[in-house]
């Protein structure tokens, strides 16, 4: 088995290897033909393939050489918008040399710069418009300040398809020669939602875990406990047997080295499946989101497990 | 003359001191008949402790004993830096040239070993220990509080010597003697004020005296009415009274304007009293809730550095505890000293050997020192109360000291049937 | 498309072109006629006009060379009371020569300085009172100190009228060639308020997505919910189909790239407006408030959303 | 306009024009007369003299030249004892040369400083003492050891009378030709409390705002609200009419350029003035401060205040 | 005679000695065998040989003088990550002299550690790789930040079997000379669940009575152990004796040197223990929960545990 990322190894090189975003593709595929392109604002939720487009359009753009023409910061590393600025300067500077006139420099994650580095990455925007253009690249478009995102082309890059993201991960196992079940790959797709960067990963961290590919072996990998224990336990709780379900998250908190947080989410997501009655998923829906941001602010995690299992007890024997 | 008058008006001799033959007489004595025993030989206990609250004359007595006998005073007080390297220096060298050279005698004076402080002054007290187990001439040790445990050793080897505060009526005629040479025609029941405030500080009653009667020819009780309280508890107790009666929140909050501790300090004493004032439960729960909100709030406002929270706090620790009152019956119940404070005081020595223990199982069993309080002394207090044989053993393997062995036994004489059995030295 | 910002190109550039925020046009004016002045004290919210009316005096003032008397220093880009106060004598150091005795500095966000920084700024300002006016723009003038405001004029920049709002944004379209709708310019009054700035970057932004500029374009562009979509799922949750509007916030989440505290700041402008008991209101917006805080102090957005629709149908199903 | 402070201007210089405190300045006087005094500790609430009461015993002491007589070091400026300890023997090592026999030492938020620093001190005031008298200023004697206590007399200064506080805001209007309406200085009263410093500095600027200083020029100035229209607010709010308490909080917002923040405060000092029965007030400032922390922490402004108004109308519902 | 913390005594030696963990200790054992190890994430719960597995590594690597290349520290007993850095660049900057070229620093408790310390742990780290290989001890390896596990190896320890504790609980009961009933066994395994060290203390306190260790002795040391105070404490809450209450808190706190957060969790264990109606251990949990969650927002731990106290009293006298 070689060390490589497989999201590296099977990422899209061209604009042509991207088989979603269809309409953002085409929109990018004309700035290749016309040699020429706007300052671009990409936001989407992680794994939706917004790097991946900027580096194809780079690539498209450019040819093979294109690294001498592309740059890529991470806004939310780089302490300090001064540093931004420095090493912005630096490669806007000299123009590009070639059939395309300007390079191309991408941020990444500009949602996390501060309004006031922002306000700075305008003017510098400003600046270099000649000689360089803009790809922003971020989570939600409303955290971007709004003279950058005037003058910017917006590209909102939606969860991919179910169906694609499964396609896409069989692809690669069958490539890789990894055995997946049925259940392994909707435990991957329950997990990772439309993050085919997180999806991905997880297929390849199961792999590497030897063996076949099933749903324990990704619930493990990423560090979750299975659905069906979380439900047992909760179902412990709520038939009123207290003492096993507290037992239960222990196990789940010490054994399988669960964080907190995580038994929130998934104890969360578990009760809306859950065939209980309504009334019963509306009060616990309301104690699992304060037990939540009780743990997030560092408080105790088992004692606020259990507090919310004591919960599930009462509300359970209403039943 | 400029000098303010408490070194204008310094006594010249042991006997124009305030309480030299009454008050602090016996102390006095005391001190006078230990630097004495050095006329015939080193004596026993090679240096002598003088501690007692300020003001009273600790210092003014061995300064003048030294003048009226003719000693040279060597001295360091805490506006010196006092490392072990420079008491080793300082005191060090002065206690070996003993009276065989020169012709004066010598008295090593440590003033305010209160204020010898860890970081700036480190190792000082232990350099001080060596200096006295070395000396050939009289060291003397001033503190106001000799029973910090940081002394334990200091104490063991010195003169222990106590000098109290002032009764009014011996700090009154003194007063009245600093008038008289100030030309300054005063009243009895203004002096009485003034020497009643200083709660028995002569140094502080001197102060308040210069402050009120400098440059007046008559001193009237009205001319030091306006003088403000010094301390103390007196104006606690009224700041509490106003809170635990007020009927409207404004009414509680004016208190806390009124109140000179500092509003961390007055929850203390709120926290304290709230169970002893409001005895009804259900009152009592709303004031503790109140008070839980508030503890909160003041320490968001030092987390987040938010000040304007504290505005909330007082709300809540003042109308809020002065409205929990519903079912409570008004009735005089007095005030309580905060006792989590007196604790902390009186466990701190408890505590540091606490912190010992779990350092040395820490060490031997690859624990945390708050996992070897939690995870390992509980046994270790049972095995230590139950069987000597055995807790010697662990006692010798932890090579704990007898101290260690009374925390885990909570029995004097327990521990020293163990630490016979180990071994340990006393 | 062009990469002006339509902000600057519609700037009015003379106090005779500003036609709003008439009183204190009319009181600049006079100190452009009697060629003094006091230092200035501009309070209001953003895009009510402050910097172009100080940008207007100048130039009316001074003329069209009006940079050469004129500097403009973003507080909060230039961290330290020591730049300020080096930029400063620099620049007002020398005397203005020509009709007007003094030069302007404009000191922009200056509500943004700390105190120690304005105890500083307060003594240039004595300094330099001979040869130089201070114009300190700010939100909030009560976040200036007050040995400052006890030395300037104020002047207190109202939000625009909608319909002044309107025409404006119109008046650009036109010159522009963007074809905008009745929603799309309702969309745009209802997202910026009396901003006008903001306005005007959302009119661009939105042209710049390509197509008619409606109300979808807009809240698109802006990154929020059609109000519309929010108002359906706060129904649904209040009549007690908890489960059914959880799938529609997973919905807005995913189609409109929300972030959670956008929604619960939509939810919160829905709810007043909805057509529901008062009572009910009130009990909404108290639970709003603490669902706003917990994600804002980094609890989990979805679990705490959920929260949110499970308490709507609680008090719901009080009604 | 002039640009000089009136604070400054009318700042006393010497006993004499000290009006306030007169036991204390008197005693201070004879200090004065008799070219001696003990070591002091000034006592008492911010703004009542303290400093200034030390500035001028040392002008009428030593005269114009009194600054080479005079130090004054701000102890929580000067971290760490032995800090402390060179500068003060620095200072107090040298005789005066002159009249009065000793320097004064002015150690301000003498109550900041460490145990430890002030254990140091304790003894270096006394070696000192024929050359320098120390004048420690603090808010809390308590906070400093008795050890010092003992070696100073205690002034404490009492909060300023409010007829005093009224009668030196007219004289400074009459001096500088201010009209000042009766409800101008009730509101510069209501809003600066004890705080002489703040309350010239309003009523500057209010003067500089132009025309008669009344209440609302003060408020406006100060950047508050009107206290009545606050407290019609909260009345609204308290009867159940959440949503027009709301349309009134929105127009404060705007009118009167409010921060949330400021309105918040204005809100949390209105409820505890205002005739609603007392439990409801520890109620409601509670609520306040929950709000208030937040604000601070980051959620939105507007969100919480709504939430702050919704509880306001739950718990005036229950009255 | 000689006698020593069973504990410790019995600790196996070598990797050798250990007889569980089998799957661990045969990969530490190719570390020792080449001479050659990644940096180690050590998980599971307490217990379960995680030191001892580090402290057999290094003796098998580097023989009995193994504390020359081998330094532990506890995370949680180091004030700032400035100590924690400090002592590490003392111990990692010198290179290990001998067969096996690089040092072992063993950190415990590493998931005490907050995100930031963590981060700048990472950064020393990647620092000393060269000459110091990390192991890192925690409970909850999902307290480890991303960064840091992606670096480690990881390796999980598991929950001891059942018979391998009775097995060990066993040989020590026969080496030490204690005759030891069917029982006493039980109850020790029923108690301790798989923490060896808890069980191995356990034997040694119940041995320590001088008769056969039975489950009566057992429990009379469990009993012992676990301060009884915490039950005393809220049964005289519960009858009304709240000021006694207090002073038991005050003990538990001072004398017994817990933290807050021990006392809140075995209240919270006790209260859901308790013989009270389902409703009130509900409230009492949540109010214990609230507890927690204060405490861990820095509230002081007494004053907020005496809350709860009053409550429990309240509570107690209503039922």
């Amino acid at each position: 088995m070689s060390f490589e990322m497989w999201t590296e190894k099977y990422r899209p090189k061209t604009l042509d290897d991207m088989l979603d975003q269809e309409e953002i593709v085409s929109r990018l595929k004309t700035f290749v033909k016309t040699k020429t392109m706007p300052h671009c604002l990409f936001a989407g939720p992680p794994g939706t393939g917004k790097t991946t487009a900027a580096l194809c359009l780079a690539r498209d753009l450019y040819g093979e050489n294109y690294t001498e023409y592309f740059m890529e910061l991470n806004a939310s590393d780089e302490r300090g918008i001064n540093v931004v600025r420095e090493r912005i300067k630096n490669f806007a500077r000299t123009r590009a040399i070639g059939e395309v006139p300007f390079k191309i420099m991408v941020l990444d994650e500009a949602d996390n710069m501060t309004a006031d580095a922002q306000q700075a990455l305008r003017r510098t925007m400003e600046r270099y418009t000649e000689t360089c253009r803009f790809i922003l690249i971020c989570n939600y478009s409303s955290k971007i300040i709004e003279p950058i995102q005037s003058r910017t082309a917006l590209f909102r890059f939606m969860p991919l398809q179910e169906e694609y993201c499964i396609k896409w991960i069989q692809m690669i196992a069958e490539k890789e020669g990894v055995s997946l079940t049925e259940e392994g790959i909707r435990a991957i797709i329950d997990v990772c939602g439309g993050d085919l960067r997180k999806a991905t990963n997880t297929l390849q961290a199961a792999a590497a875990f030897g063996g076949v590919v099933d749903d324990k072996a990704v619930y493990t990998v990423i560090g979750r406990a299975h659905p069906k224990e979380i439900r047992e336990m909760i179902k412990l709780a709520i038939s009123g047997n207290f003492v096993e379900a507290r037992e239960k998250l222990r196990a789940l908190l010490v054994n399988y080295g669960l964080s907190g947080l995580d038994v929130v989410r998934q104890i969360h997501s578990e009760i809306l499946r859950m065939d209980i009655p309504e009334r019963v998923k509306i009060e616990l829906a309301d104690a699992t989101g304060e037990v939540d941001f009780r743990i997030s602010q560092g408080a105790d995690e088992e004692v606020q497990l259990s507090a919310l299992l004591a919960k599930m007890a009462v509300v359970g024997g209403r039943m | 003359m400029s000098v303010p008058w408490t070194i204008k008006h310094k006594p010249k001799t042991i006997s124009e001191m305030v309480g030299s033959s009454n008050g602090n007489g016996k102390a006095i004595q005391q001190f006078i008949a230990w630097m004495r025993s050095w006329e015939s030989g080193v004596p026993k206990k090679k240096a002598a402790l003088i501690y007692g609250p300020p003001g009273i004359g600790k210092t003014l007595l061995v300064e003048t004993f030294a003048r009226e006998h003719g000693y040279d005073l060597i001295e360091l007080n805490a506006s010196d830096q006092r490392s072990e390297s420079i008491i080793q220096r300082v005191v060090g060298a002065a206690s070996q040239q003993s009276t065989l050279f020169g012709t004066g005698k010598r008295l090593i004076l440590l003033d305010e070993i209160d204020g010898i402080t860890g970081k700036e002054d480190a190792g000082g007290l232990f350099a001080i220990l060596k200096a006295i187990k070395d000396t050939r001439i009289p060291i003397v040790l001033i503190a106001n509080d000799a029973w910090n445990p940081r002394f334990a050793a200091l104490r063991s080897v010195c003169e222990m010597i106590e000098m109290k505060r002032l009764p009014t009526r011996l700090i009154v005629p003194y007063l009245k003697k600093i008038c008289q040479k100030e030309g300054i025609e005063a009243s009895d029941d203004a002096l009485k004020l003034i020497a009643e405030r200083s709660a028995g500080d002569v140094r502080s009653a001197i102060n308040d005296l210069q402050a009120a009667a400098q440059g007046r020819k008559k001193l009237t009780k009205e001319d030091v009415a306006w003088l403000a309280y010094r301390d103390r508890q007196e104006q606690i107790f009224n700041v509490l009274r106003l809170i635990f009666t007020a009927k409207t929140v404004r009414g509680a909050k004016m208190a806390l304007s009124l109140s000179d501790v500092d509003y961390n300090m007055l929850f203390e004493w709120i926290y304290e009293n709230v169970p002893h004032q409001l005895t009804d439960l259900e009152d009592m729960y709303r004031a503790m809730e109140a008070l839980a909100k508030t503890d909160l709030y003041l320490k968001l406002a030092k987390r987040e550095q938010a000040w304007e929270l504290l505005s909330y706090a007082f709300d809540l620790m003042t109308g809020g505890v002065a409205l929990a009152r519903e079912k409570t019956k008004p009735k005089w119940v007095p005030f309580k000293f905060p006792e989590r404070i007196k604790l902390m005081s009186k466990t701190k020595e408890v505590r540091e050997v606490q912190s010992r223990l779990a350092q040395k199982i820490k060490q031997k069993c690859h624990i945390s020192s708050a996992s070897a309080l939690r995870d390992v002394v509980p046994f270790l207090r049972v095995i230590f109360e139950e069987n000597p044989e055995h807790a010697a053993g662990l006692a010798k393997w932890l090579r704990l000291d007898l101290d260690e062995i009374a925390f885990l036994t909570q029995n004097n004489k327990l521990a020293q049937e163990i630490a016979e059995l180990a071994g340990v030295k006393k």
